[in-house]
């Protein structure tokens, strides 16, 4: 609870900075106080420090699993405001109130992570989506931005509705007419169609939302056009919250009737990977190719939903931040890139040694090699479902995706190592590189030691 | 009345708001076609609502009434959605003169 | 500790030899370091007695139920000690190549012999699978970046293939690592699995780790990353990779396939064998028809390793003592050859068979010193690979786990006569004949080159000689791995 | 005595490392004195241990070095085996090879230094080699040997590198015996296999006992390395071809080494070949096929080494029908005295060749003149080949014919007809050399003279023993138990003496059958030195002969039956197999992969209709199939 | 069949009927029209319903201000007249298609529903009226309704930030 008020009082701060002080250090530097401060509650919260203690009428439900991923996204947020704040105060002229808008998602973000209720649930999306749509088309000279911003807007509006009729037909469903979790997972002894439809519908509506096939049509359209800072955090925050959600949702609601949907994941999953990988291949914008990424890489995150046990609990956490860490630094390094085509990339390794490293880091972990964290991530993935013993072909069939993803991977390091070229790079400052190399070290930490860092995390708090 | 009927009505409208939302390109009326669908939505709410009500009256005399509050905030993001979304049509059409979606096609492949 | 020496010293001096400034200096360190690993790995073999192995365990993964652990027995030991004799020689064989970017060359070659290392002692699953990827990445960027013309595409084709095997590896480690009774990864909880899964699930499993193993070594039909890739990357990093890397591959059907699977392997054992021999011949064959000197030395590896993998698979103590022995050989022989193939190279720019010739007036102690390496290639007595090969065949003609042992036999026979063809034709046309307008001006081979070269032909007489101390050296290690084979339902 | 029998190998081991390694710097006289004098030390120790052999009691030495396998149950130790019939052999090796050395020190006089060391640590290493082949005391170690002299006759044969072709020969020297090698190697495999060992005490012991079957299959393959290594059908042409190589190296694979070395191992197996006929009756007809065939082609060469090298490959057929009809003694007769006659035709014959550098002998003539030492040892080498007596060859062939006889009249009859063109071609070549009148260049006149001493005294030697070998083998009709070598072997043979199951011939018959083939030998000695002393052949063959002189073209239909088809398939997979099919699938992949992008990103059209379209028909999709999932 | 009967049928038709004339109609502000038309039909239902404060609201705030909203943009870009060239007639075909199709698998799913006996409670019950859902939403929804509030403060800084000039 600290996260959302403090969250939604500091986007408030935001908007009066942005008011008050023209100067973008300022603003800058409140941004990151705030999301220093974000963080520091949200970590209090996770060790029972709470500042007010309102009833909740069980609308929000706090558990660790959600806090830690809230931390995590906190976190990140945190080095990809260190890393991208002065590029956001570039897209435009109104640099407050994207960060205002910003904080406002991550409100959303610490809802969507610990709802109980469908009502919050669709809050918390909303707040996450409205934002989002705006921040997409802050480039507002720009077209693409423009039409990013409104294909974005239609479509999220479309599966609002989806997700509304699924809402409704659970509330149908449900023996009190109630919109909490415990209910609708009681109305699973009538398993009437009610229950089936809305279960389906909301499937399809959070499928759309982490871009998961054949729902994921908006995502390289938003993510291209959306301006490339802003498409750095829809791609990796506020996906992973709406993972987290998701993997929440079902995991509390339709988690016994896992059985009855699990087939249904089974093929999305199938079709986000094969789609995913297949389309990233020809890109020939870097930018683009990770959009495609993103959805291949949310192909392997959903392992968490087909499982729901122990493996994809844990997974799921690590995944988020493996990937969440890499693609931020990844799209750092690309804002500085004036090419985005892979062209643009030659021979950066020659010119600017230290980022060319920490981006192949970032896109080992992508691809998941080992000593990277992005391994653990995809090893527990494929983990959690070869633990239910079923599902061997699809396991095959996201390992030899996860190979073609090698492929479009390592285009980037092939350009950057092995082929001449005159990168154009905009200036870098020391704290910037400063910062990829933190995050390239705690990508390998994570590879070396996935367990130790969880554990760290779980026994300060359980 | 049957539950079944206000479903299927409901379905059916939900049904003609996707078919508009398919059919038209004109931004603005796919947009007022995914409002369709959400009054679709919150009639079928508050049917299931009386429903809900009807059964556990007896129990409890608020049964069914978080329907009813969940229409209400609905109206509440629809209400937010219009602006943030008229906004962006307009800005839209400021810069291509064109609200056709057909033409947002800078953006493919 | 030793085992960990091995990973250690390469991965540190590896990681420091980016940081050198200058490419000579990073050479120095390179060659420092690569003979500290060697005298570490010797010291290893001397305390070590057939019966106590030696062991580190560490805790690593603990919620995983991965540990950190490792340790030399005869297996490990032989190819421990080939990966140490490799690199000294691999770095003084090359030591008047000139790299671009020296001290990440260098850097890199320490990288991939740590993840080799690992590799040959790991005995964790997952750990093993860690250092299977820590040795090609290293291995991925020396070709790119070093390599020949074609070498992005011939070194990505390489890496996806490799990559794509190795998580279907992955994908049968996480398998048997839940079948587990204690979720482990420890090797004796895999060894302990071959009763409790049946037969049909061995049965996929072995495909799963087989075609990884295949991808590695290779075995026909998946071979044709090979020779584009010996061909494109810098030599040393070709013998790395014949050297060295292939035998991971052998080593995985080895320890992590045949005894885990015994059913799986039992059952399939004969397929996988049929691709052997196919490969064996095809190899041979095509062998025949190269013209550049580095593609014909890959189609022979790929026949000998052929060979190896089928003598795996034929499940005698006789065959595998014979396996044993030969991936030292193999690795000792092939080096050889590219120290040869690089020296021309270096001295003609170029490796085209046709266009060479005449040598042997030129640079006599080069032709002697090649026609010895060429002659164990070829497996003749009193050279390294008789031994090794002579003992694989008794095992293949001796075998029980296949009806069609004869026939077996006798066609990958063939590839004795066709190896001796090819090689002697690479030596009567690069050596012998006239010399011509690219060779009239060569010169013999520097003092170092020599030495190098002469150590290796004194390794393969010696174990040619006197093969028995590293058949003494592995047999308990046969034995336990037959034993395991053997098992049956 | 005999526990000091690894020095036999050992000395030449020595020259060879000494010779090889420091072939630069040493002199030449000081090469030649260690080249030889290392043979001549291994020759004397031979002889001490002959002597012990000698003595009553002598029984089969086994000298161990060390373990060379050790290998679950199976044991190959790296042991020496003396007894008589490797002794026998020994002798013969080094001493022939000595003469071989000596001969060559004069012989390859004009190499450089670095060469002519090259050459003496070759030769020594060709010696040692068919020491360790002999001594082995189990297949292993023969194997060791077998391969080694095959090895030593590619370097041997390609010495003069600089000639392609004579790499070419030594090439298919090397190659021909490998295939041979293959047999014998899977022969190896399947004692493994049967016996549990390789040794020859305990495969002999086992053998009786095992099924005739495995025997012959055992023998056989074995047979196939022999025909390698001993230059039968069908893998003798390489032997004609090893001419490549100077001409004491083949006196030395002719006479010393290698080509006996497939008759030595059959005479060690020879328990095993007794015990199966088939295998017995395979040898014998190959072993009489090739004597004839080869006998054939010879009738017509040109070359004076060619012609040799037929008859050798043809006296080696007698060797094997002497093998294959029980004659093991006789076998090994002849080889001893094919040993010296041969060597002697070869360094005769290098004489020649030096002196003219010129091997055709149209382009000779008249030599007898210039060349009296040589002439007189060619022609008594030619009447013993010919088997005139009292000469060595007439008593061995005799031997081996009159086997012959006894398990089959047609053998005799056929190796009667061989031993008629067997005179012929010898004395088509003898006369055509040493007779008549000098048909070479002037300049070759002017420069002809007799070899140096370091070349005649060998022949002499030779010559000596191929007038005289003949009598350690004095058939029984003429005298009893005057068959020194028959006793001296026996320990060897026994055994199959004791399973022989042909009938013995009477007295009689055996002298009517010498008196046979030393009549059909006469006939041919005469007609050809009649015939071409004073009008050499020196047209271009027609007909039949022209098939002869191209060797029944047999080279050439190797050529068109293996090795061009192998050529073409390996070029086939090379060019269009492994291009378009293995690696094309594998880029197939990558290319469908590529293609699926290219096609699949369509979807992406940009259309939010498309996209709602394609969100829309997915739902639809999924509650289909969850409808039909409910049925 | 009762007034309640009758008024439903009505009120249904009367919806699906404008609903359809919204997706059909060529000019956008007789969609608007049409639009606001099914919106009064649903407020019919909900009075139906006895759900008076969402019939209230549905109309002031959906007909009222969202539909007045929308007709000000029309008008504003002048859309008014014909201004749809020709789709693609595929397309639109493949989406009345689909969107049958939905409708078809929705009623295909919803068929065998074992809800007849299920009653949406008509012309009674008083859970809809102000005061009622009053007390619910400022007790059990008091922290949903404040955090709506985040929603607004989002729409308006997003509005302002899309809207004004730079």
């Amino acid at each position: 609870m600290n996260a959302i008020i403090f969250s939604a009082v500091w986007g408030i701060v935001m908007m009066f900075s942005g008011v008050l002080s023209n100067n973008k250090k300022t603003i800058q530097a409140t941004a990151i106080v705030g999301l220093i401060l974000l963080f520091i509650v949200n970590l209090l919260d996770l060790g029972g420090n709470h500042f007010i203690n309102i009833d909740l009428h069980n609308m929000l439900y706090f558990e660790t699993f959600g806090l830690l991923f809230n931390a995590i996204a906190f976190g990140a947020s945190l080095l990809y405001f260190l890393l991208s704040s002065s590029d956001i105060l570039k897209v435009g002229v109104n640099g407050a109130e994207y960060f205002a808008l910003i904080f406002f998602v991550l409100c959303g973000v610490s809802i969507v992570t610990s709802f109980n209720t469908l009502l919050m649930l669709f809050l918390g999306i909303e707040i996450i989506s409205i934002p989002l749509y705006i921040l997409t088309g802050a480039d507002k000279r720009d077209l693409k931005s423009n039409e990013a911003s409104l294909k974005y807007f239609l479509m999220g509006a479309f599966s609002t509705g989806l997700m509304l009729l699924g809402i409704t037909f659970l509330y149908g469903a449900t023996a009190n007419g109630s919109f909490f979790l415990d209910d609708i997972a009681a109305a699973k002894t009538s398993l009437s169609p009610l229950y089936i439809i809305g279960l389906l519908l909301l499937l399809v509506s959070m499928s759309f939302k982490v871009s998961a096939a054949p729902f994921h049509f908006w995502t390289p359209d938003v993510y291209d056009g959306a301006p490339t800072v802003f498409t750095s955090f829809m791609a990796t925050i506020v996906k992973a919250a709406v993972f987290i959600a998701f993997i929440r949702l079902f995991g509390d609601a339709f988690g016994d009737t896992i059985q009855r949907w699990q087939i249904f994941v089974a093929i999305i999953i199938a079709a986000t990977l094969f789609i995913g990988n297949i389309t990233a291949v020809f890109q020939q914008s870097v930018k683009r190719m990770l959009a495609y990424s993103s959805i291949a890489q949310a192909g392997f995150m959903l392992f968490a939903l087909l499982t729901l046990n122990t493996f994809a609990k844990e997974g799921i956490i690590l995944y988020t931040a493996a990937y969440s860490i890499a693609t931020i630094g990844i799209f750092a390094v690309l804002i500085k890139m004036k090419d985005y085509s892979f062209e643009g990339f030659n021979g950066l390794a020659k010119h600017h040694p230290t980022i060319a490293a920490v981006t192949t880091i970032f896109l080992l972990s992508l691809a998941g090699i080992p000593l990277t964290a992005g391994f653990f991530a995809k090893y527990y993935m494929l983990a959690a479902a070869l633990q239910t013993g079923k599902f061997l072909w699809l396991v095959i069939f996201a390992v030899l995706c996860a190979a073609i993803s090698v492929y479009y991977y390592f285009r980037i390091i092939q350009a950057m190592y092995f082929k001449e070229g005159e990168p154009q790079v905009l200036e870098t400052t020391l704290s910037f590189r400063v910062v990829l190399i933190v995050l390239s070290i705690i990508i390998i930490l994570l590879g070396i030691f996935p367990q130790w860092l969880i554990n760290q995390i779980y026994y300060l708090y359980l | 009345m049957p539950i079944n009927y206000y479903i299927f009505l409901a379905v059916a409208l939900f049904c003609i708001g996707v078919a508009g939302v398919l059919t038209r390109r004109n931004a603005i009326i796919i947009f007022m076609c995914v409002e369709l669908m959400l009054n679709a939505v919150n009639l079928l709410l508050v049917a299931f609502s009386k429903m809900h009500h009807l059964a556990l009256a007896k129990v409890d005399p608020n049964a069914g009434i978080n329907g009813q509050i969940f229409v209400f905030f609905i109206m509440v993001v629809a209400a937010a959605e219009v602006s943030v979304g008229l906004a962006i049509i307009v800005m839209m059409y400021r810069n291509t003169h064109s609200i056709d979606v057909n033409f947002l096609n800078r953006l493919k492949h | 500790m030793i085992p960990v020496l091995l990973i250690l010293i390469p991965l540190i001096s590896g990681f420091a030899g980016f940081f050198i400034r200058n490419g000579n200096g990073a050479k120095k360190w390179s060659l420092f370091s690569s003979v500290i690993t060697l005298l570490v790995s010797i010291a290893g073999l001397s305390i070590y007695n057939g019966k106590a192995y030696l062991n580190f365990d560490a805790e690593w993964l603990t919620g995983l139920g991965s540990r950190f652990s490792v340790s030399l027995d005869g297996l490990s030991q032989i190819l421990s000690l080939l990966t140490a004799i490799s690199f000294p020689v691999i770095f003084i064989s090359t030591y008047r190549n000139e790299y671009k970017n020296a001290k990440n060359f260098y850097a890199l070659m320490l990288l991939s012999q740590a993840g080799l290392m690992g590799v040959f002692v790991a005995t964790d699953a997952l750990l093993f699978y860690f250092f299977w990827e820590l040795a090609l990445i290293p291995v991925y960027f020396l070709s790119s970046q070093w390599g020949g013309e074609k070498r992005i595409q011939a070194t990505f084709k390489f890496f996806i293939y490799t990559f794509t095997g190795s998580l279907l590896m992955l994908v049968g480690i996480i398998y048997l690592y839940t079948q587990t009774p204690n979720h482990s990864f420890s090797l004796d909880s895999f060894y302990s699995l071959h009763s409790k899964i049946t037969g049909a699930t061995q049965g996929w499993l072995f495909w799963l780790f087989f075609i990884a193993f295949a991808i590695k070594m290779p075995i026909f039909p998946f071979h044709t990353w090979q020779p584009d890739t010996y061909e494109q990357s810098p030599t040393a990093v070709t013998m790395v990779l014949s050297g060295i890397m292939v035998k991971m591959g052998l080593f995985g059907v080895i320890r992590w396939l045949a005894p885990v699977l015994p059913i799986g392997t039992w059952a399939w054992g004969d397929t996988a064998s049929a691709l052997c021999i196919i490969g064996m011949i095809y190899a041979s064959l095509i062998a025949m028809q190269q013209d550049d000197l580095k593609r014909l030395v890959a189609y022979s590896s790929i026949a000998h390793i052929g060979l190896m993998c089928l003598a795996i698979f034929a499940t005698t103590k006789i065959g595998m003592q014979g396996v044993m022995i030969q991936m030292f050989n193999h690795g000792i022989n092939i080096i050889g050859l590219w120290v040869v193939v690089n020296l021309i190279e270096r001295q003609f720019h170029t490796r085209k068979i046709s266009e060479l010739g005449g040598l042997a007036q030129k640079a006599p102690a080069l032709a002697i010193l090649l026609v010895i390496v060429a002659l164990a290639n070829v497996a003749l007595p009193l050279t390294n690979a008789f031994v090794g090969e002579f003992l694989m065949f008794s095992g293949i003609y001796n075998s029980v786990a296949t009806t069609y042992n004869v026939v077996f036999t006798v066609t990958a026979g063939v590839c004795i006569i066709l190896s001796a063809v090819y090689m002697l034709n690479m030596i009567q046309k690069v050596f012998y004949g006239n010399t011509n307008e690219l060779t009239q001006n060569a010169k013999d081979i520097y003092p170092n080159e020599k030495i190098i070269l002469a150590v290796l032909v004194i390794i393969i007489i010696a174990i040619g000689v006197f093969p028995q101390p590293i058949l003494e050296l592995t047999k308990n290690v046969v034995d336990s791995i037959v034993t395991k084979m053997n098992y049956k339902t | 005595m005999s526990k000091l029998v690894y020095l036999v190998p050992l000395f030449p081991l020595i020259g060879f490392l000494i010779n090889g390694l420091f072939r630069k710097s040493l002199s030449k006289s000081l090469t030649g004195i260690i080249g030889c004098g290392t043979i001549l030390a291994s020759f004397i120790v031979s002889l001490t241990i002959f002597s012990d052999t000698r003595k009553a009691g002598f029984d089969t030495v086994i000298v161990k070095l060390f373990d060379f396998i050790n290998v679950d149950k199976l044991q190959i130790p790296f042991s020496f085996q003396v007894d008589q019939l490797s002794i026998l052999f020994l002798l013969i090796i080094t001493g022939v090879g000595f003469l071989i050395h000596l001969y060559s020190t004069s012989y390859m006089h004009d190499e450089e230094n670095e060469h002519y060391a090259r050459y003496f640590s070759y030769l020594n290493l060709f010696v040692f080699s068919m020491l360790i082949l002999v001594l082995g005391a189990n297949y292993v170690i023969m194997f060791i040997g077998w391969e080694g002299v095959g090895l030593c006759s590619y370097l041997l044969i390609g010495y003069w590198f600089k000639n392609t072709q004579y790499d070419d020969a030594a090439k298919k020297a090397f190659i021909m015996n490998r295939i041979g090698d293959l047999g014998f190697l899977i022969a190896v495999f399947w004692m493994i296999n049967q016996f549990g060992s390789v040794n020859f005490a305990e495969v002999f012991a086992k053998a009786p006992g095992t099924s005739v079957g495995i025997l012959t299959g055992i023998t056989l393959l074995l047979f196939v390395g022999a025909t390698g290594k001993s230059a039968q059908i069908p893998l003798y042409t390489w032997l004609p071809d090893a001419m490549a190589g100077p001409t004491p190296v083949s006196a030395l694979i002719h006479a010393a080494t290698m080509v006996t070395a497939g008759i030595y191992m059959i005479a060690r197996s020879n328990v095993m070949y007794t015990l199966s006929p088939i295998s017995q009756t395979v040898v014998a007809i190959i072993g009489l096929a090739t004597a004839f065939f080869a006998a054939t082609i010879a009738l017509k060469q040109n070359d004076i080494k060619k012609v040799l090298a037929y008859s050798t490959v043809s006296q080696l057929g007698y060797m094997f029908l002497g093998l294959g009809v029980g004659a093991y003694t006789g076998a090994v007769f002849h080889v001893m005295t094919h040993a010296f006659f041969k060597a002697l035709l070869f360094l005769g014959a290098g004489s020649v060749i030096h002196a003219l550098h010129e091997q055709d002998i149209r382009k000779m003539g008249a030599l007898k003149k210039f060349m009296p030492i040589t002439h007189i040892t060619f022609l008594l080498a030619c009447l013993a080949i010919a088997g005139i007596p009292p000469f060595s060859g007439f008593f061995s062939k005799d031997e081996i014919l009159a086997a012959a006889y006894a398990r089959n009249p047609i053998y005799f009859v056929v190796g009667v007809i061989t031993a008629l063109m067997t005179a012929f071609y010898m004395f088509r070549l003898y006369a055509t050399t040493f007779l008549g009148n000098f048909r070479g260049t002037r300049e070759q006149e002017h420069h002809l003279h007799e070899s140096p001493s370091a070349i005649t005294i060998p022949l002499i030697i030779l010559a000596i023993l191929a007038v005289i070998a003949g009598f350690v083998g004095i058939p029984q009709v003429f005298a009893k138990d005057a068959h020194i070598l028959h006793n001296f072997l026996s320990p060897i043979f026994e055994k199959s003496e004791s399973l022989k199951q042909t009938p013995e011939l009477s007295n009689s018959m055996e002298l009517t059958l010498m008196a046979i083939s030393v009549a059909v030998a006469l006939i041919g000695t005469i007609y050809a030195w009649r015939k071409f002393s004073n009008n050499p052949e020196l047209d271009e063959p027609q007909g039949l002969a022209k098939i002869l002189s191209n060797k029944w073209y047999v080279d050439e239909l190797y050529e068109a039956m293996i090795l061009r088809p192998i050529n073409a398939f390996g070029k086939f997979l090379n060019d269009v197999f492994e291009k378009s099919i293995v690696d094309g699938i594998v880029n197939g992949v990558g290319r469908t992969i590529q293609y699926g992008s290219r096609q699949l990103r369509l979807l992406q059209s940009g259309q939010v209709g498309g996209y709602v379209l394609m969100m829309v028909l997915g739902i639809v999709i999924l509650f289909v199939i969850q409808i039909i999932l409910k049925k | 069949m009762g007034t309640t009967q009758i008024l439903f049928w009505f009120l249904s038709v009367l919806a699906i009927l404008s609903a359809i004339m919204v997706v059909v109609s060529k000019n956008p502000v007789h969609s608007v029209l049409w639009l606001i038309i099914v919106f009064f039909a649903i407020s019919g239902h909900y009075i139906l319903l006895n759900a008076q404060f969402l019939a209230i609201v549905n109309l002031i705030v959906y007909a009222g201000a969202i539909m007045v909203l929308f007709l000000f943009v029309i008008m504003l870009m002048n859309l008014n007249a014909d201004a749809e060239p020709q789709k693609n007639k595929w397309l639109k075909i493949a989406g009345v298609i689909a969107g049958g199709a939905l409708l078809l698998v929705f009623v295909a799913a919803l068929k065998n529903a074992d809800l007849k006996n299920q009653i949406a409670e008509v012309n009674s019950g008083d859970i809809g009226l102000i005061h009622n859902l009053g007390i619910a939403l400022f007790n059990d929804y008091v922290i949903p309704f404040e955090i709506s509030s985040v929603l607004f403060l989002s729409a308006m800084v997003g509005a302002v930030v899309i809207g004004k000039k730079d």
